[in-house]
């Protein structure tokens, strides 16, 4: 079925059709639609879950990892200081090995407040042992939400599972896009440790070093499985539904002398960007990075690079900068550009691969040296 | 590409108005997208919608350099923003006004749909709301056909009064 | 001169923060000074603190709430449509 | 009247909607503290009303915070008050989310330390900044944006919480009746320790009523019994003017639902439910009144 | 006595302190809940007391959690129960520092939900499992190791805090007397949604006494009355059996106080403050019970 | 004057130095000690301070944000769940500009509980824009802390400084350390954004994207600023005082063949790795990383080196071997190790150095490959 | 056999679990049965549930808290130093 | 240098004697440390202290593998740990103990702390509290002057019981 509709409700078409057991969230500009859809769904009758109207991020996260725990499949979604609100539950949630399904609206951080989109939020949870993936499209975002259960329950990843998309840009955007008859693509919940009290155990208790330290290594066992579980994932979806996802997306990269590196809706003006550039006569081509957790296995040693970052890691770098020098041998040149909504245009995108200076980083419309 | 900036004051349907042109459009079979940029998100508050239509997929996000038409659903605001800003040269304007009103080099058509939202009884806490009325008027303007937004209308309103105040603003719309 | 270093967002305090809030209205208050009594209720009430102890409204910010004319004991103020 | 100042802390204008009985009291509450005075602001509607950078309508300081942080915020800033010997008005002022929800513990734990300062809770019923969703504030029976069917659960008893910590002077108020806010912030600020002032604060877009008819939902809140103005100082309780009348004859509860459109899927239960909790309060500060038990 | 089954579900032994009465408390609350049981344990002296992995000593499921969510992860379980039909206990037994301070934002949010599930605060007036510091239920004048000199400030009352919510069951309970415990779980659990019970739990080394005084401390608490035993049904109050004589004749405060190490630096004003407290508890609670106000 | 103490004791002495205005804090295992010491040193009249003993430790970083912005110096003391509650408000008092200074004590996340030291919980804070330093001995903590406010409290600075020390391995190992007179190597407390009734101003509000954009810039402006503040306050505190700190400290680094890098405790028993292996031939040497943001400017191109990394973001790999990996042209062999505790000898240092394997990860003692 | 695969800490209910705790005791319970009268209070009262209804102390867990011979109303259960 | 291994129970001073050591040697003129490590921070969980001591400043922090001397605050504990791994050919063991033990290739000594503990009221919560008495009894074996253990003792405990502990300890340790 074709219909039009924004990021966010692409998110609560994608949860009513995984039929969650328990939904837990907290309002916040800009994700307020998207719990707003699922109470109607609920209300309506469309959905039957159980819809706990928390009084906190912290909560929302609390109660899907009890609910999870139990046996049920979980939902959130949140924004920017909610999600850093929850920041101590999302360790918990990775740790616990609960695969609850988060959607998340990437918007900056305050203060000053400030409601637009940015990347910060999800990157400063970069090291809570979820997965992490930032969708471009409407489409994409209904998509990959739904992918995003079948993946995280996987019971070779039975890990939490976050779905970005920019706030404003992405979230409120209105876009055509298709829904699907899932059939069995979402098989039904099942943890093999949820809670039964046939044989009562112990969840979390103190845990000494050597044993701590394997349960660490075994999340990250699951986060390399999960590469694979995503690869399958996303081939099969492909199959049945016609839609093609990779850790990436590529335009014009084969021939390309100089790619432009982005992520969520940049990454996919990115490909305007690119045209503009080849129109000009310069061989662009454009590399969204999609999964930003696990991060990809790029090749990109020796390739002139554009990276452009939406997020910032102060005394340190932009991080989808740094985290592409850190896996690939690439000496990108740095952008930062977005923060907290700031507007960039593919003519600006063109303009930062024209100027580019492969090592350095620049700030976008910052006059004075940063 | 066809390209469109709404301009409204929080409260005031612009938001909506624009969701349902990239709707309307979307069901006349083309690409459609429609994204709001508020300054803050409260009633009053300048915002600005942005719809695009076009044969192919839409990979813009940023906003509208260039619009083809401009829509002033509060005409107050152009002592603040300059709505002309970017139009392109012959561009047109639809404002929501009672009255004519000339700006050089643009034609310009005006509907009252304030009045018309009034008239209707279109009113929510205290400010009439222009989004069903203003599509009425945009599609005397040509790139959506009625049905299509009437039809887009009767998906997300079930009061018949929007339909009503559509199609008269489409019937008063000075063309 | 050289600005001040910016750090953070601070904000200074200016009439007209939020711009000339008058256009936001439909209507607008308009007072029979016949019918008046001077009680100032309308002084009191008013949220954007836009009617003078004379009972002038300052229409640049006046937001056409209404309030003074519901509230005006005297029915004293009507609100009419705004003409733009 | 005479005694309220004409001076305005707040500048002409602010962001508010139009109608907003939260910006309204928020001028008296300024004209009772006066310049010496801190305002802490988390998350809310008045963390927009005050303007955007970088302009602001409000003439004292305003220290913004996280939406769960501001008694906390608050509690820092009257330790280093306290420290420097420092007169200072530290008031937060608060909806009710960050109140009775996510603001909760906050509160809680600066009440429980006797921190000097003062929590205005200005209440709209719901989270009126990001669009009216639910709150644990919201009456039963209210739609929203979260309750589309009307809430189910009874709005939180906020005052009977923070009466748990014994604080030296708290109160009701309702925007509709300036004075009388005016009066309760003077006299708590006169006070050593936390206060707390539970402002009843209509509101337009979120109660789903005409922008002109803020003051008279107040007063019909007040004149129902639907909210008691009251204020208890070192524990002793005193009803307030305008809830004298009403505590002895109070208008039916129906006058004060009908006029929001918040109330159009209230069920008879509902409202019965509602009268009945009301009828408890009343009963409730009565009996307190003859016979005080502590 | 008879009525309370033999079965445990604690096995022998946990990692308690010797003569540790929470506990003791925690065997009577399993008795009480029985198999179908779901425990949720936030940071706390219980975290530890269950054992360490990969071995417990608690025969039902335990699900640890994080300090401050416990009443939240709650009412996700119970939530997923409600959708799958199933009926179960949820029970968080949580120290007083994971109900009053870092716990009770979540907490009161439960329990505005309407949330079904038991909520259990063994308090032994401070964080044990830290090491005894100060908590908000640390009682006026008592040692802890944030404050040396003693606490100025007044225990919170979480009682009146809990009852703002009115459950439709909530009560006062202390290890000293388990047979009382065990009914006050088994009528908790009998009861639908927000259950809360408030159980006093000395601490040997907390409260500096020696392990054996555990069951002495306690009766003494009841006996001078600084703890009463009652419970609450459906908002009506009813004295437990242990309190009912100390309400009418209560040993003076000082046997409480002297037999215990963290009091050894009150002050007399401070005891007075104690002991008015006391006095005004049980005025309070003779008021009601002679004319009930709600 | 010279003594012997705990980490948490070095701690508590510098703060007693610094005397803070207002201290808010929260107990949590190993930091417990520095809370209770100050607290006693209050209740003893050693220090003139308000100390809130706050409900939580979100509560703790909001109360000092306040109490900062009014001109106060602040100090706060908290580890890993504890730091993790505080996440929103230390991303809040980076944005803020408020110098509070906190003492971290590393340890694991939960579930399970896991009371040891580990970098997670800090390293996870790394986008938050605080100025983060790790100490290796009892006196390196104390003069870090003395450092610390005057580093954060600096004008071309202010911004919040966390120093970390290991859990228990630190915080709870007594070591002779030296007390030092201060004098005026302190400043008096000075915000010039202070909070001032004469010149009200709104802090925080609503920004709008280029505003916001260019008030990061500036964080990232003052992060810069720092590392000269930084040299400089080492430079200076070591002409005073005698003992001297750099970003790294080197040991046998100059001809080493292969190099040992590490932070906190490990760094320093690294040391004695090294002596270990120059005994046998290897031409060993140590790095051991002091200050992590700003991240040091490491010229380790082309050498060889194992990075010990006490801290692991998921599908992402060790932080700090990553974080030099993106940083200098190297391909380290990246060892995991000292999660939750994980006891790790110089004997086992000498191990990684001796079994090594440039560009690959090494979880220790996980039989089964990770 | 191979092992299931742990992915979290899960604890196994065990008799045990925290070691025999009965090391920890300096002073142990002693019953006198002359003076017990069966009334069970050592029973109810025992942190540890290791006294079993004849009043027989499990040593192997038994903490040495004292409780048993404190709550005693008989004076039947002394608290005797541990030789070790 | 010289390598301390104290096993104990939380609530016996394990902890605080292996730091009373550090500082008695640390006043002796040497460089010294003491780390403990807990299993859990509860009463009667196990603790195992190590102390180091030295002539030049100690750089690590890992676990004593292969202590001089081991030190049994609770002989029950030997039941469930092994006291001996990794103790030194020839190395030392202070028992708390009434009673003389033989441990093979080992000389022991013994010295009944608890005991003196009992006697001199050094009771917290019920439990004896070992710290300083063990304190006297280490110094008897050489590696601290007794003078130096009674000044770090008194800077930590203003009660001269403790003194009067260590001091009795010393002399009954059965050299
Ligand atoms: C941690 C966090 N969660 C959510 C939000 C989003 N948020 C901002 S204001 C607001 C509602 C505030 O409601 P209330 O406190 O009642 O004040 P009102 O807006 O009604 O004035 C919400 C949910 C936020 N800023 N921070
Ligand atoms: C966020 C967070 N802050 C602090 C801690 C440290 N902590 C663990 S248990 C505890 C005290 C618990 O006190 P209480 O709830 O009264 O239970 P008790 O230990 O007394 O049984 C503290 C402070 C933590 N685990 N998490
Ligand atoms: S209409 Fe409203 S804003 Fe305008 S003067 Fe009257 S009360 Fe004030
Ligand atoms: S939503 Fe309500 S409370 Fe908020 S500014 Fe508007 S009228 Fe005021
Ligand atoms: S510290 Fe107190 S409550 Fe905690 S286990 Fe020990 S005796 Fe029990
Ligand atoms: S001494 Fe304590 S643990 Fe032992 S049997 Fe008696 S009550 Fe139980």
């Amino acid at each position: 079925m074709h219909l039009i509709a924004t990021g966010n409700k692409g998110v609560a078409e994608a949860v009513l059709q995984a039929q969650p057991d328990v939904v837990a969230a907290y309002p916040i500009t800009p994700q307020t639609e998207i719990v707003e859809q699922i109470a109607a769904f609920i209300s309506e009758k469309r959905l039957d879950c159980q819809y706990i109207p928390v009084e906190s991020e912290h909560s929302a996260m609390a109660a899907c990892i009890g609910a999870s725990a139990t046996g049920a499949r979980t939902f959130t979604a949140t924004s920017s200081h909610g999600l850093l609100y929850m920041h101590e539950m999302l360790h918990w949630a990775a740790g616990a090995r609960v695969p609850v399904v988060m959607a998340n609206v990437n918007r900056a951080l305050g203060p000053g407040w400030n409601v637009w989109a940015e990347h910060t939020d999800a990157f400063s949870q970069r090291d809570t042992g979820w997965l992490q993936v930032f969708a471009s499209t409407v489409q994409e975002v209904y998509d990959t939400m739904l992918m995003a259960f079948r993946i995280a329950e996987d019971e070779k990843v039975l890990l939490p599972m976050m779905v970005n998309l920019d706030g404003f840009s992405l979230s409120h955007t209105m876009q055509p896009m298709e829904k699907i008859e899932t059939g069995t693509f979402i098989p039904p919940f099942s943890l093999p440790h949820a809670i039964d009290t046939l044989h009562p155990v112990a969840y979390g208790p103190l845990t000494g070093p050597d044993e701590y330290f394997r349960f660490r290594a075994d999340m990250e066992r699951s986060m390399r499985s999960s590469r694979l579980v995503i690869r399958d994932t996303e081939a099969e979806f492909a199959r049945l539904f016609g839609r093609t996802y990779r850790e990436t997306e590529e335009y014009q990269v084969e021939d390309a002398d100089v790619l432009l590196v982005a992520m969520g809706t940049f990454g996919k003006e990115a490909e305007v960007a690119v045209d503009k550039l080849r129109k000009e006569g310069i061989k662009a081509g454009s590399l969204r990075v999609r999964w930003f957790r696990p991060f990809p296995r790029l090749d990109l040693a020796g390739r002139d690079i554009v990276v452009i970052d939406r997020g910032y890691s102060f005394g340190f770098g932009g991080v989808l900068s740094m985290s592409i020098r850190a896996t690939s041998r690439a000496e990108p040149y740095s952008v930062i550009a977005g923060l907290g909504g700031q507007e960039v245009t593919y003519h600006d995108m063109a303009d930062f691969v024209r100027d580019r200076k492969p090592g350095k980083e620049y700030w976008f419309g910052v006059k004075d040296d940063v | 590409m066809y390209e469109i900036r709404i301009h409204s004051r929080g409260g005031q349907g612009g938001v909506t108005a624009a969701r349902l042109l990239a709707d309307a459009a979307f069901r006349g079979g083309k690409y459609a997208t429609a994204s709001p940029f508020y300054g803050a998100e409260r009633r009053g508050a300048p915002v600005v919608d942005f719809v695009r239509i076009n044969d192919r997929p839409i990979r813009i996000y940023s906003q509208i350099e260039h619009p083809d038409l401009v829509v002033v659903l509060d005409p107050s605001i152009m002592d603040a923003v300059d709505i002309l800003q970017g139009l392109k040269k012959g561009g047109s304007i639809v404002i929501n006004s009672p009255k004519p009103l000339e700006i050089p080099r643009h034609p310009v058509f005006h509907v009252d749909l304030t009045g018309i939202a009034i008239a209707q009884n279109l009113v929510v806490a205290g400010s009439p709301v222009l989004d069903t009325p203003l599509l009425g008027a945009l599609a005397k303007m040509g790139f959506v056909s009625l049905d299509a937004a009437l039809a887009a209308i009767r998906d997300m309103f079930s009061d018949e009064r929007n339909i009503k105040a559509a199609e008269i603003a489409f019937r008063e719309l000075n063309l | 001169m050289k600005r001040k270093r910016r750090r953070l967002a601070l904000s200074e305090p200016v009439e007209g923060a939020s711009g000339k809030t008058g256009s936001w209205r439909t209507y607008q208050p308009l007072v029979n000074r016949e019918l008046c009594n001077q009680c100032g209720l309308c002084v009191l009430y008013c949220p954007e603190a836009a009617i003078s102890e004379e009972q002038e409204m300052d229409l640049r910010f006046c937001k056409g709430c209404g309030i003074c004319a519901n509230e005006c004991p005297k029915k004293a103020i009507r609100m009419i449509r705004e003409e733009r | 009247m005479t005694e309220i100042p004409k001076e305005e802390f707040i500048l002409k204008c602010t962001s508010a909607c139009a109608g907003c009985s939260s910006s309204l009291s928020l001028r008296y509450v300024l004209k009772a503290a006066g310049p010496e005075t801190v305002l802490v602001i988390p998350a809310c509607c008045t963390s927009v009303i005050q303007g955007v950078y970088p302009r602001t309508a409000l003439r004292v300081p305003v220290y913004n915070i996280a939406f769960a942080a501001a008694a906390a915020c608050a509690s820092g800033m009257s330790a280093s008050y306290q420290k420097k010997g420092m007169k200072m008005n530290v008031i937060v002022y608060a909806g009710d989310g960050g109140t009775v929800d996510i603001g909760l513990q906050a509160l809680s734990g600066a009440f429980e330390r006797e921190t000097h300062f003062l929590h205005i809770c200005y209440d709209n019923e719901a989270y009126g900044n990001t669009g009216m969703q639910r709150s644990g504030s919201t009456p039963l029976g209210a739609i929203t944006s979260t309750t589309p069917s009307g809430k189910i659960h009874p709005k939180k008893d906020i005052d009977q919480i923070v009466e748990a910590h014994r604080p030296p002077y708290m109160a009701t108020a309702c925007s509709a009746y300036p004075l009388d806010l005016f009066q309760k912030v003077k006299t708590a600020l006169s006070i050593e320790g936390s206060k707390f002032i539970h402002l009843l604060s209509p509101c337009p877009p979120g109660w789903r009523y005409p922008t002109e008819k803020s003051i008279e939902v107040g007063k019909l809140a007040v004149k129902t019994g639907a909210w008691i103005l009251w204020e208890r100082e070192h524990g002793s309780l005193r009803i307030s003017g305008p809830s004298r009348a009403a505590m002895k004859t109070p208008l039916p509860l129906e006058e004060y639902l009908k006029i929001q459109g918040r109330f159009q899927a209230i069920t008879l239960e509902q409202v019965q439910e509602l009268q009945h909790s009301i009828t408890r309060t009343m009963e409730r500060i009565r009996c307190e009144l003859e016979k005080p038990c502590t």
